[in-house]
């Protein structure tokens, strides 16, 4: 039983820390988000010459062979400065998806690439109506010759429109709700058929809405089983549901110590406003939140790449879970003893409590991994 | 007790449902019922209709043009015309500088600025706040100096809602800086548009320009737009926030809002089979449609009663803001993934934020975020606490 | 619109009010709970002579005509001081069962003697593994000549053992959680093949698990409807629902205030715990708890009976509802405001804090009735 | 980072669970894991196995008799212990007086006391709370008088637990009254069985007798008695309250808990379908598994550092305790109304309170009611909250 970060990894946390604080100031990172890309391909580049792109992958293809617990400390500096580039979309996600199911020939004509930081991924798994079912799929693989033509809708796919190749998921065979007979797919972003919305989310990032109209694909296209499509796409949701609440813990402990920071500087009544108690109280509650959702969040980190599938279910779902309820607590309360400049873009807290809160709506709310860790508890 | 409306409030509630039908233009209600932001002329042309009905202030003595109705008469229009889709009634001139005028002002000042609200030429706003004052008001600093026939104000205000808007600011100044901090404020009626008054926007959590800093660089205000007397200002204010609590309760447009809510849920989806059929969600809506229920109660205790609300109506503060809360957070649930995408354009011209996401879905994150406001507002819900601790509770 | 009592119910609530805080003080309750029969009969017979009995029961039947506003202000002060004479299961459960479906022959039989304090009833509706639907019914019924026979079990009986008469529910036709084919019964406590368990509450009522085997019963045992019991059941069980949680506001408005006391008189660190910001905020809190409840439990009294199933249904669940969830909460805070002395049975407190924790397992739990309530609602 | 147990530590969690398995007594475990009340004997007789087996100290220090087990090993000790159901170490002497005797007391103290800790022959309670001084432990009014050999005690503790079985009360008394209240405090050790010792029960919630008054009048206790230096003993007390912290966490008990939870709504029904299958339960029960799951990884994080517990260590308290709360009060709402009946004779004896109730049914309502003391004793969860913001947040 340890919980510490071998040296390395301190190392390299600190590295990346620096980074963050240094090259994502408040005002750096309002500017990259106004882009019109929605993040800076300088940063992204930064990232990849620090190796921090090649983390989850194998050294086979081209990665450093990292644990979920190295993503876990890349995701953690990143949420401390809100970071928008496309890190869990295509390293976590689309990369993810790609390692899972790859062929040798796909893994290698992708992934290489990912890692330079030439290429962007994205996984498009979500349909409007499906909530976060990830079995409820209605877009269609129709056999055609060796290949097969798609047709459906996707929708929210994270980076979606800045990624070079899309990872869908779309029927081949059975019902809208059934486990079996999701197939996934590469698509390149461009292909004939694709159309792309891109738009911003309240939250900082970039999705797009996908419509597939006939888009014809080659044999090759198919990554992983025909009709085996949902174990790897969970296991790589599951990675990136993982990465998302280590991202949540450097957002939660950024957002305390900016509140604390306000409790001890601003003043009413004659003194520090962190001298009410009934406000150092449910400051303390937020540090109760920030601890639980760390050790939870390392368990989740250990597990997300177990071969033990309920077991990484459990662990997965139970960080999503806390995350979900309890970043929304942390992110009222900031905004709360923030008082009237909380409530403005003006101060960071909004920003970093406006991620906290949609964290909660990427890959699974809490409800549904709340019923997941039941169901895989029982 | 009887907790039925009479007949004669029936039939009140009656005729005011077919003059909102009748009169309440279809372009603005269809904002308001997709949570579409309202421009100024929104507002305006709303407050005019019933400024010609003469219901444009329910709350006020029929001698100064108001309505003459009972509480409970304000709370049917109040939720008439919420559940119809209408704009709120802008509250800074109607029910907060109004009722000081009326209470303390001068006749000049009575005459010229009461009939000037009720027809809607003047648009009000309130200066209270400043940065390093927000709870602790009586800590402001912008200064009122005498100097012949004017006061010169320097200083700034923040958190002022529409200012951009507004013809007239009333202010708490600090008139004498030698005496106790709460006897040294006077209460002044500003020009927005005089010489030396900037407007800066602050964008709130949903990108909104709703609230500014407002900067007084030697403004001249003449004397007599001093209210009552100069040190007097903080026994206006107190007076004027006991009328602020019940009116922003809110159950009239919380009750729409979760009207709303049950539409949504039941056209959204979760496991196959409508949201509002999901036994979680079911218990979360029911839970805060119970609590809305019981506020709804609680404030026709209150209005009911011939006393008028003393610091209980914090509770109403409290908890009305709470619900309204509750019930922006549940409608951002209830879409799922599609509460993610975000457009300006969209809340603010209407149409959906995504492609594959229904119109209704476009403003209702920012909605939540925005309503955090709420607690914070009006004095924040641990004013209202320490309030209620000490005036009521006797801690 | 009009909340106020009306000068003869303010009259009777000061009676009453002053009645209970003379008669039934925190010794002299003790006392009581303690005793053998758990009730106090002389206490009963005051509450005869003063007209309570007669309250919810039509003036033909002896009594006085009673609104449902006029039972909350009996049951809030009797809440006050936490009586545990068994108005709830006599007057509102079993009287109010046999006013909603006997025939004047029964009534004229039960009614005159219940308001004399002559006689008690019980309404022994709940079976175990029931939890608390009144149509989950598998004693049975079975005719026999112009008679019944019954058989069955049914659990947590309030005054069952006092009772002279109880009202029983059985399944004459239909399967175990039908709707249809519930009829009630009126059964003498002493009947042959009634067995009775007497036991305490831990609230400190009494109530009783009742086996009937083979209880033989003439058609004059019929109450109401055959199969068609259910409807006048509910009513009863709503009538009493309304009236518990009328009694809630008297417990709570009682706790609040021993709970304030609590705060201005104990003295920590130099001065009250009641200057403690963190504890002021959580007696507001308390207090705006026993506002919204005592909102909510006007409406349920008012509709208590009405002849709207709908608006009865959804009044009295939404009020139930928030009792059970307002109680329970009021009622932990107050345990941890008083501290140490605050879970010993030395202080009032602890003895209302376990009663109005409890009143939310007694007739419909507050899930029970927040998805009535919805289901009501919708 | 590597979060599963070495194989050492899996091997040593395999040889407790056989030896627990073996020794500990069924009669007993039967009680533990049915909630039923423990008798004296039931403590002692399963204190003095493990003594035996020389396991009863798990956290002392080997020259004391102590396992020198790690932090991570105490863990799993604990955890195994729980889940067979045995009882809970009585921590007074144990973790509580020994440690303070080993790092103050004189050799003679620790010749004397601490094998008799280990033995189980000195039953041990705690004489802190005063009826006026709970939370303000410092304002304590317990008085001892220098007379010559001896001091003479006067004075009144209260809330203390189990001292009907005590043989020994360590007690905080105030030695001077003219220094400052933390200064004139001293740490002594007192005989319950001397004469002017008077215990006086206090019933709790669930009617159990589990804690007590404990008068001194005129009380001779010997100088040796003293455990360090006069006036230090504010300094001791706090040195003791770190170590409550994390014991106090209770994730073992709350684990075999969360088991019999679930037991329990596998067998209950609602809606006609076990409880277990009801979605609104269900999440419920799973929000509860998942902050004991997080508290269990923030436990190991703490004590898998090779630091001591600071003052964070207060989080454990705060949310074991809010945890171990949530397991009661949910395992009393899985009854329903079989949660009502109440008999003293089922929870000290066994079987059922009321006839057509489970067995298992009988103390759990009592059970939720008892443990309301948990967020108060061991230092309030305010008292708590308080030294985090002080010492930990520097508010």
């Amino acid at each position: 039983m340890d919980f510490t970060l071998s040296e390395e990894q301190q190392l390299f946390r600190d590295a990346l820390a620096k980074f963050v604080q240094n090259e994502y100031a408040f005002e750096a990172r309002r500017k990259i988000v106004a882009s019109a890309q929605g993040w800076s391909g300088e940063v992204w580049a930064r990232l990849a010459a620090m190796g921090a792109l090649a983390v989850p992958f194998a050294e086979a293809d081209g990665g450093l062979g990292g644990s979920g617990v190295d993503l876990m400390v890349v995701m953690q500096e990143l949420g401390r400065g809100i970071a928008v580039e496309p890190y869990l979309a295509t390293v976590v996600l689309g990369g993810g998806a790609v390692a899972a199911a790859g062929s040798p020939a796909q893994r290698q004509a992708l992934l290489p690439g990912l890692i330079a930081g030439e290429r962007q991924l994205a996984l498009a798994y979500a349909e409007p109506g499906a909530r976060h079912d990830l079995h409820d799929v209605q877009a269609s693989a129709r056999r055609e010759g060796a290949g097969y033509v798609l047709s459906g809708r996707k929708a929210t796919v994270l980076n979606g429109a800045t990624a070079d190749t899309l990872v869908v998921s779309a029927r081949t065979a059975g019902a809208r709700r059934d486990a079996q007979g999701v197939t996934l797919f590469l698509v390149a972003r461009g292909a004939q058929g694709v159309s792309l919305s891109d738009y911003r989310t309240i939250d900082g990032l970039r999705a797009a809405d996908l419509v597939l109209d006939g888009v014809r694909l080659g044999a090759d296209a198919v990554l992983g089983p025909v009709d085996g499509g949902l174990a790897p796409l969970e296991r790589a949701v599951d990675l990136g549901a993982a990465a998302l609440c280590a991202e949540a813990v450097g957002v939660i402990e950024q957002l305390n110590a900016l509140t604390l920071d306000y409790l001890r500087t601003r003043r009413q009544f004659g003194q520090p406003i962190g001298r009410f108690q009934a406000l150092q109280h449910r400051a303390v509650d937020m540090l109760v939140h920030a601890e639980q959702v760390k050790s939870i969040v390392c368990l989740a980190a250990s597990a997300a790449q177990s071969a033990d599938e309920r077991e990484r279910r459990r662990a997965v779902s139970a960080a999503k879970s806390l995350v979900g309820r309890s970043g929304r607590a942390v992110a009222k309360e900031a905004t709360q003893l923030h008082g009237g400049m909380g409530v403005t873009l003006e101060l960071p807290a909004a920003h970093y409590a406006k991620r906290l809160t949609m964290i909660d709506f990427w890959l699974g709310d809490s409800d549904w991994h709340t019923e997941r860790f039941a169901a895989a508890s029982a | 007790m009887d907790l039925h409306y009479t007949p004669e409030e029936q039939a009140f509630r009656a005729e005011v449902r077919e003059f909102v039908r009748a009169r309440l233009p279809r372009d603005i209600s269809a904002k308001v019922l997709g949570h579409r932001r309202l421009a100024k002329d929104d507002y305006v042309r709303w407050q005019k209709i019933l400024h010609e009905r003469g219901w444009i202030a329910a709350g006020w003595p029929v001698e100064h043009g108001g309505t003459g109705w009972s509480a409970v008469q304000q709370h049917i229009f109040d939720e008439e015309c919420a559940a119809a889709g209408a704009p709120r009634l802008i509250p800074f001139g109607l029910n907060m500088v109004a009722p000081v005028i009326m209470q303390f002002g001068s006749e000049q000042q009575k005459r010229r600025y009461l009939p000037r609200i009720l027809s809607s030429e003047d648009w009000w706003c309130q200066g209270y706040s400043e940065p390093g004052s927000g709870s602790d008001l009586a800590s402001l600093k912008t200064r009122a100096v005498r100097q012949g026939d004017h006061y010169v104000v320097n200083g700034q205000k923040t958190w002022t809602t529409l200012a951009q808007y507004a013809d007239m600011i009333f202010c708490l100044v600090r008139t004498d800086s030698s005496v106790k901090p709460q006897e040294g404020i006077s209460f002044l009626l500003i020009d927005m548009h005089a010489p030396g008054v900037t407007v800066r926007p602050l964008y709130l959590y949903d990108e909104e320009h709703e609230v500014n800093e407002v900067f007084f660089d030697d403004v001249k205000v003449p004397l007599e737009n001093l209210v009552g007397s100069e040190g007097k200002g903080w026994t206006y204010a107190k007076y004027l926030l006991g009328h602020e609590r019940t009116g922003i309760t809110g159950v009239g447009a919380s009750k729409r809002e979760l009207a709303l809510l049950k539409e949504i849920a039941a056209q959204q989806a979760k496991d196959g089979r409508p949201l509002a059929a999901d036994p979680v969600f079911r218990q979360r809506l029911a839970q805060v449609e119970i609590d809305l229920l019981a506020l709804e109660m609680t404030l026709l205790r209150v209005l009911s009663s011939r006393t008028k609300p003393g610091p209980e109506a914090s509770i109403l503060k409290i908890k009305g803001t709470e619900v309204q809360q509750a019930l922006t957070e549940l409608m951002m649930d209830a879409l799922g993934p599609l509460a993610l995408p975000f457009s300006r354009t969209a809340i603010e011209e209407g149409g959906s934020a995504a492609p594959l996401a229904p119109d209704y879905a476009a403003p209702l994150a920012a909605r939540y975020f925005n309503w955090r406001k709420t607690s914070i507002y009006g004095g924040s819900n641990e004013i209202q606490r320490n309030i209620i601790a000490q005036q009521v509770l006797g801690l």
